[in-house]
């Protein structure tokens, strides 16, 4: 369905983030894609929907289809329109309008009126926390229940595929457990999603596949299963060692400590 | 404003209330046209982030399409005959602020489009070079004098109580009405949520399919039509009797604290800010002037709206309906 | 390190003036190109050594210094202020009252260059920070709408003190340079009638632009060692991030008043030396349009660093005579050149009644604009084609060449 | 995008090149087009509009004639300088005053010019700012033999001593009284009655129709812009009240602050109840002020004030104050306005007729010509002496003591002391839409060179108003 492939991003036209990216989402699964801070998955997820723009960054190389279209290239709104919504890092709801404009914003694809109302019971129906604060400003909702809303808004677009990124990012363990679930409820929807994430726990625990970047590239993939049996995977993402113990940053080989560049 | 009244004819009969009818009724007409002015300079500066100061040079551009086409063409009166002048000359006015509207789709596409992303007071500046460039045609077009507008009121009159008011600032009063009406109307629309939501954070609305580039476009279109409509009806009688000059596009400058002390992102705001900025112009007009005020020298009317500006911002720093910037390390 | 003389090896030497041979040479080169234009013994350079391109090279000082004023406040602090022009008229006016002449219509006290010079810095000074604290309690957007106000309530009281000012439309006389121990009738350096000058014969505009250089090229340094001090540093911290400044314990307050007076300082002196260099100026002067050039100026060449903002002074004073030369340029390709130039010269400028084009010289007698719009009109056109090709400004481009080079061959 | 701007910086340095690499040659805008045709042939016999007594010249050898800047004998040339408001507040003015210059220098030319040199126009720019005043005089100074058109009192004051450090005269687009006293820069030459004898002429003249309707002795309120230019004026008219006795029941000397609200003083005139009204300012905002004081319904006041005031946009088509206006102004002018009587204004109509007939009917167009007719007379004079030097046109100018402009203006003197010099005369006029719509300026003539009692016996020995 989603398709990268050997992606290059340069930013600035000097630095130098997705150096050679691929990766696949077949449609209707749930992809995790993981990596540490600056790893590029945020570049990746503005080289697919198209808002590499504003932040002056270019792609290169390599390509990006959709059901076998070429994306890359397009206009965010023409991608949207295509069946691709994303829900940004930090959740970024338009904190002064209310919970119902939000979701009025996210529909703005959306021409039909009736598949717009429709969208809405849908949201309703997930995210029964919303039904009676729609018209409560967005802004004073809670960390949860604002992230429900940006996911809910990505839902408005009636999306094929929807991108995640670090949606359980700063939540109680609670809520990750109820973002968790409701993102398994809108895989069974028929929505494909990639989820973008740190928490490579709670992500593998429900993808049917995994990838997991370093400085621009895929270093691994392969099933959950496989990703959560590696060593270097439980060391670095899961903050395991392989008899279960904490490893001293210290003893951490040097060139694993290598500089960030953008975070 | 009953007891004001009443306090007046105490102290000074029925002098000092046609006074204050007076002054009340030409700070509201003044105030109606500021309103105007910072409508469309809020709504641009909301969805775009821009503060516009090219906003005077649109308001005479479009004050001078009005003339031209009503004075000169007859458009599209011409065509309507059957209608009444006052109808064919509000048609001129349309079409003049239509095709403003028109001139700012362009611009906007032309020169602010590429500056999306780029530091605000580059921005600002362009807006300048803009002032320039179109006050430089408009200046041209206009030719060596002034042109009137042709409107249908003329010079006439209502009096009304004590106060005599004109029927082209009854007019502006109406058209200040509607425009602000229809600016609620369209915030609820499609388009005017994308642009609210634009206006919050671009790269999120851009998330949601929203093209941010259709909705500045849409901003500056909207914005330049409420400019035009300002130039317009500040170049009727008796704001300026000979219509549209050279020296219209100034007049928008006066609007600026009007959008301060409303709140720069507020729509009530600006329209509360005009009326204020009119009203405080006006008495200060009327009441401070003579022997006893001859120490504020020269003009103090004109500063006014700035002292009130500056009143206003030290109680609340960010005008009275303005939302204020959540800063965050 | 042997092999790398080139590297910094202490912050000291990275904080220097000019921290390499490169920028030290290159400094010392420009430095005798300025003071030897009005010589006109530089290739290629000579027609600057004109007395009409050295008043406006004068001008350029002049400017300079205020744009200097307004890069401390805006460039370093990050406080976009439109009431440069505001500060400009008390540094004027202070100069006019100490400097100007005695027993006038205008007060006049005739105080010698040494009084007024310093005192229109201080007192621009005195106010600027009277009305910081004020002032700096918004931001951003709203804090360049009411530095704007200063701008008007600026020319309502210089409107209403006609004792100071000469009064609205008709203006005042400033001192002039000269230099007199105190009141004495000859003064002892005179810059104001052609003569010798340690046996080099000098016109009198040229001795100007010499003594406006140096006060120009001392605010330079004055600005370029601010930025090295704790102070510049506390400037910039608060730019970028003020209330991570405070959490730091920078006091945000003190600091932007600081910014404020150093930066109404500058613009006083900048006003005094215009007033002294135009001879008469009226309160209208004082106008939005000056602030407007400010912060043109700061912009065109790249907000935040010196060097931008000199280029930026001296882009926004020559642009408007180049524009001027272009049109004449055209107009007389049209009327004597051949060939393709005067096709396109007489596309653009009709010359004759009846003759189409965009630009006429005739005013006022045929369609089209006259050339004083049509200057005006590609002035406009110039600056939003540069900010947009290059929006941060000729020292943008000037980074963007450099770190071309630098890696060249490799694009990144 | 990338392309795009490395494209634009490239074109905008280019832009750039050109127009440096330009700037060291000289590069002039030269007067008409018929300039290029005509070659300096001086023999012919010319009859100058100037009428300095001097009608014909012989062919001097163009060795004989001294000069300095300004002047080019081989290339045939005079260039005169303006500096003048094209792009501020008084460019509808300018505009068509340089265009009178234009067509008279070009008419001038193809007869044969001054002894065979053509006349060139070199402009510059003021936008009405002093100090970009000063940087156009700057830039022309070394170009030019005379200032024919300098806009703006300020201005004109402020460049003053650099014109008299010239030797170069200037002729000013501002009726301040200062022109004329001797006292006050003297290289700066007046043309016209200074605005405080316009004055007290147009305030004998309502002042005698008020008394000629059978009404008692009127009240006055005045009001202006600051400056010299509503000062010197104010000056005239309240001098003119004392002088007749006349109650001043509002003065607003200098309270119109352009930019500005004008209801205030559009309230104080009608609170004042006068019967007569002189207010001098610019026509934007003394549209503001009458139409103010016509909504209270003030419509029985006689209204006047200095030339610039008036703009024929005030009776044009769709103005609403046009009824008002042509019942209540009462108006002067420095020249005679469009389609007047004169030999002059018939040139002027010649004069458009061949070299723009498009050219819109204009009062200010036949000011540009004499403007320039007065220029020619000092050129014309120097020519005779045998010196084009500034210092000898500057030298010339003082020698003319009748200088005739057919009638266009009425005639002046520039020898001997200032209140020998001082011009009194105005042309009255009313405004007229009738005349408007036959394609005139609206403006028709009452009386050419009126001279009021006031201001014929009015002791003008200096300045009215200083500065």
């Amino acid at each position: 369905m989603l398709e990268v492939a050997n992606l290059e991003v340069v930013y600035n036209d000097v630095v130098l983030v997705l150096r050679g990216l691929s990766l696949n989402v077949p449609d209707g699964e749930i992809v995790a894609l993981l990596g540490a801070n600056g790893a590029g998955k945020t570049t990746a997820l503005r080289a697919i929907t198209g808002i590499l723009d504003i932040h002056e960054g270019d792609i290169t190389k390599g390509s990006v289809t959709f059901d076998g279209e070429q994306i890359d290239g397009k206009d965010p709104s023409a991608i949207v329109r295509m069946g691709i919504a994303q829900v940004l890092e930090g959740r970024r709801i338009f904190a002064e309008m209310t919970v119902d404009d939000n979701l009025r914003a996210g529909a703005f694809t959306n021409t039909n009126k009736a598949s717009i109302t429709a969208a809405h019971e849908r949201v309703m129906d997930l995210f029964p926390v919303l039904q009676g604060r729609r018209k409560d400003s967005a802004g004073y909702l809670s960390g949860g229940e604002q992230q429900m809303l940006a996911i809910g808004r990505a839902l408005m677009a009636d999306p094929k595929l929807l991108i995640l990124d670090e949606p359980t990012l700063g939540l109680a363990p609670m809520l990750v457990q109820q973002i968790r679930d409701i993102i398994v409820d809108i895989n069974r929807q028929d929505v494909s999603v990639l989820l973008i994430e740190q928490n490579a726990n709670m992500a593998l625990s429900i993808a049917n596949y995994g990838y997991i970047m370093e400085t621009g590239k895929v270093v691994m993939d392969g099933d959950p299963q496989k990703l959560l049996g590696d060593e270097d995977v439980k060391e670095f993402y899961l903050g395991l060692h392989s008899e279960g113990e904490r490893k001293s940053f210290r003893d951490v080989k040097h060139y694993k400590r290598r500089k960030r560049w953008l975070s | 404003m009953m007891p004001a009244i009443l306090v007046f004819a105490e102290a000074g009969g029925q002098e000092a209330i046609d006074k204050f009818a007076n002054a009340t009724s030409s700070g509201i007409a003044l105030g109606a046209i500021y309103a105007l002015l910072a409508l469309g300079l809020v709504l641009i500066y909301k969805a775009t982030q821009v503060l516009n100061f090219a906003h005077g040079a649109l308001a005479a551009l479009g004050a001078f399409f009005a003339a031209y086409l009503a004075t000169v063409l007859n458009f599209p009166g011409r065509y309507a005959t059957f209608l009444p002048l006052t109808m064919q000359w509000l048609l001129s006015a349309l079409v003049a602020v239509l095709i403003t509207a028109l001139v700012g789709l362009v611009l906007e596409r032309l020169a602010i489009r590429p500056m999306i992303g780029e530091p605000l007071f580059s921005v600002v500046m362009i807006t300048i070079a803009l002032d320039i460039v179109i006050r430089t045609i408009t200046d041209d077009f206009i030719g060596n004098n002034p042109r009137p507008l042709g409107d249908p009121w003329g010079a006439d009159v209502f009096n009304v109580g004590p106060a005599i008011i004109a029927k082209s600032e009854v007019a502006t009063l109406i058209v200040t009405l509607i425009c602000l009406i229809g600016i609620a109307l369209f915030f609820r629309s499609r388009y005017g949520v994308a642009m609210r939501a634009t206006a919050f954070d671009q790269e999120a609305a851009m998330a949601q399919g929203i093209s941010a580039g259709r909705i500045f476009a849409l901003a500056w279109a909207i914005g330049a039509g409420l400019a035009a409509t300002a130039g317009i009806f500040s170049s009727l009688f008796p704001r300026s009797s000979i219509g549209v000059s050279n020296t219209t596009a100034f007049f928008a400058f006066r609007a600026l604290p009007a959008i301060v002390i409303g709140g720069l992102d507020s729509i009530t705001g600006a329209v509360v800010g005009g009326f204020i900025v009119g009203l405080a112009e006006s008495y200060a007009g009327a009441y401070l002037v003579g022997d006893t005020w001859s120490f504020l020298g020269l003009g103090f009317a004109g500063v006014m709206p700035y002292i009130v500006m500056l009143v206003v911002l030290i109680v609340r720093p960010y005008g009275l309906f303005g939302t204020e910037e959540i800063r965050r390390v | 390190m042997r092999n790398r003389p080139r590297l910094y090896v202490s912050y000291a030497s990275e904080m220097a003036l000019l921290p390499t041979w490169t920028q030290k040479i290159a400094a010392l080169v420009f430095l005798v190109i300025l003071v030897l234009i009005p010589f006109g013994v530089i290739p290629g350079l000579g027609f600057l050594a004109d007395n009409d391109w050295l008043k406006i090279l004068s001008r350029v000082s002049i400017f300079a210094i205020g744009a200097l004023g307004l890069h401390i406040l805006s460039g370093l602090a990050g406080q976009v202020s439109l009431g440069h022009a505001f500060f400009v008229g008390i540094g004027a006016y202070t100069a006019a009252i100490l400097g100007g002449e005695v027993g006038k219509g205008t007060w006049g006290l005739g105080l010698p260059i040494w009084i007024w010079l310093p005192a229109a810095g201080i007192v621009a000074a005195l106010i600027g920070a009277l009305i910081a604290p004020t002032a700096v309690r918004v931001r951003g957007i709203y804090l360049a709408i009411v530095t704007l106000g200063l701008v008007f309530v600026g020319e309502w009281l210089f409107r209403s003190l006609p004792f100071i000012t000469g009064g609205a439309q008709a203006g005042r006389k400033f001192p002039t340079f000269e230099f007199r121990f105190w009141q004495e009738e000859v003064p002892f350096l005179d810059f104001t009638s052609d003569g010798p000058w340690f046996g080099i014969q000098m016109t009198s505009e040229a001795k100007t632009y010499i003594l406006l250089l140096v006060f120009a090229i001392i605010t330079v340094i004055v600005a370029k060692n601010i930025q090295r001090t704790r102070v510049g540093r506390a400037f910039m911290s608060i730019r970028d991030r003020d209330i991570a400044a405070e959490v730091m314990g920078v006091a945000d307050t003190k600091h932007k008043v600081m910014a404020f007076a150093l930066s109404s300082a500058l613009a006083g002196v900048t006003g005094a030396l215009m007033g002294a260099f135009v001879g008469r100026l009226v309160p209208e002067g004082f106008s939005l349009f000056l602030s407007i050039q400010f912060v043109a100026a700061l912009l065109i060449g790249g907000i935040g660093t010196v060097t931008g903002t000199l280029l930026g002074a001296t882009f926004v004073l020559v642009l408007p005579r180049v524009v001027q030369d272009l049109t004449g340029l055209l107009a007389s390709t049209a009327q004597t050149g051949t060939g393709w130039t005067a096709a396109v010269a007489n596309f653009f400028v009709s010359t004759a009644e009846g003759d189409p084009g965009i630009v006429s010289t005739l005013p006022g007698t045929s369609p089209g604009l006259n050339v004083a719009q049509f200057n005006l009109l590609l002035y406009g056109l110039l600056l939003i084609a540069f900010l947009i090709f290059e929006p941060l400004g000729l020292y943008g481009i000037w980074i963007r060449i450099r770190n071309y080079w630098k890696s060249w061959p490799f694009t990144y | 995008m990338k392309k795009l701007r490395i494209f634009g910086l490239i074109l905008v340095f280019a832009l750039i090149a050109a127009a440096c690499s330009s700037s060291s040659e000289d590069t002039t805008t030269t007067a008409g087009g018929e300039a290029a045709t005509t070659t300096a042939a001086p023999e012919a016999t010319t009859t100058t509009a100037g009428g300095s007594e001097e009608t014909t010249t012989t062919a001097a050898a163009p060795m004989e004639i001294k000069t300095d800047f300004g002047v080019d004998l081989e290339a045939g040339t005079i260039t005169v300088g303006q500096t003048a408001d094209l792009t501020g507040p008084f460019a509808p003015l300018v505009k068509p005053i340089l265009a009178g210059q234009q067509l008279y220098w070009s008419w001038l030319n193809a007869n044969g010019g001054i002894g065979g040199l053509q006349v060139q126009m070199e402009t510059r720019d003021t936008a009405y700012q002093v100090e970009q005043h000063i940087a156009a005089y700057d830039e022309i100074r070394d170009q030019v033999v005379a200032i024919s058109h300098t806009t703006g009192s300020p201005q004109t004051l402020a460049i003053a001593d650099a014109l008299e450090e010239d030797s170069m005269i200037a002729v000013p687009a501002t009726w301040y009284s200062g022109w004329t006293d001797t006292n006050i820069a003297p290289a700066v030459v007046h043309l016209g009655a200074p605005y405080c004898l316009e004055a007290m002429s147009l305030l004998d003249w309502i002042s005698d129709e008020w008394k000629a309707e059978g009404n008692d002795a009127p009240t006055l309120a005045v009001a202006s812009i600051p400056g010299d230019f509503g000062l010197d004026s104010m000056a005239g008219a309240l001098k003119w009240a004392e002088l007749n006795g006349v109650e001043v029941v509002y003065d607003g000397s200098g309270t119109i602050i352009p930019g500005q609200d004008q209801k205030p003083v559009a309230d104080a005139i009608v609170a004042s109840g006068a019967d007569m009204v002189f207010v001098t300012t610019t026509p934007s905002t003394f549209g503001e002020v009458f139409g103010g004081a016509l909504q209270q319904g003030f419509v029985n006041a006689k209204w006047s004030g200095a030339g610039p005031t008036y703009n024929p946009a005030f009776i044009a088509e769709g103005s609403p104050i046009a009824d008002a206006i042509q019942a209540m102004w009462y108006g002067g002018f420095y020249a005679q306005p469009w389609g007047g009587d004169s030999a002059g204004m018939a040139l002027v109509m010649q004069l458009v007729e061949e070299f723009a007939p498009d050219m819109p009917a204009n009062d200010y167009v036949g000011l540009g010509v004499s403007e320039a007719m007065l220029v020619h007379a000092a050129l014309q004079a120097a020519y005779d002496s045998g010196d084009l030097t500034r210092a000898g046109v500057y030298a010339a100018l003082r020698t003319l003591d009748d200088v005739d402009f057919q009638g266009l203006a009425p005639n002046e003197n520039y020898v001997g002391t200032t209140a020998e010099q001082v011009q009194r005369a105005i042309t009255l006029y009313r405004p007229s839409v009738a005349n408007l719509q036959a394609g005139g300026s609206g403006s028709e003539i009452v009386e050419n060179n009126f001279v009021g009692p006031t201001a014929e016996s009015f002791d003008f020995q200096e300045a009215c108003y200083q500065f």
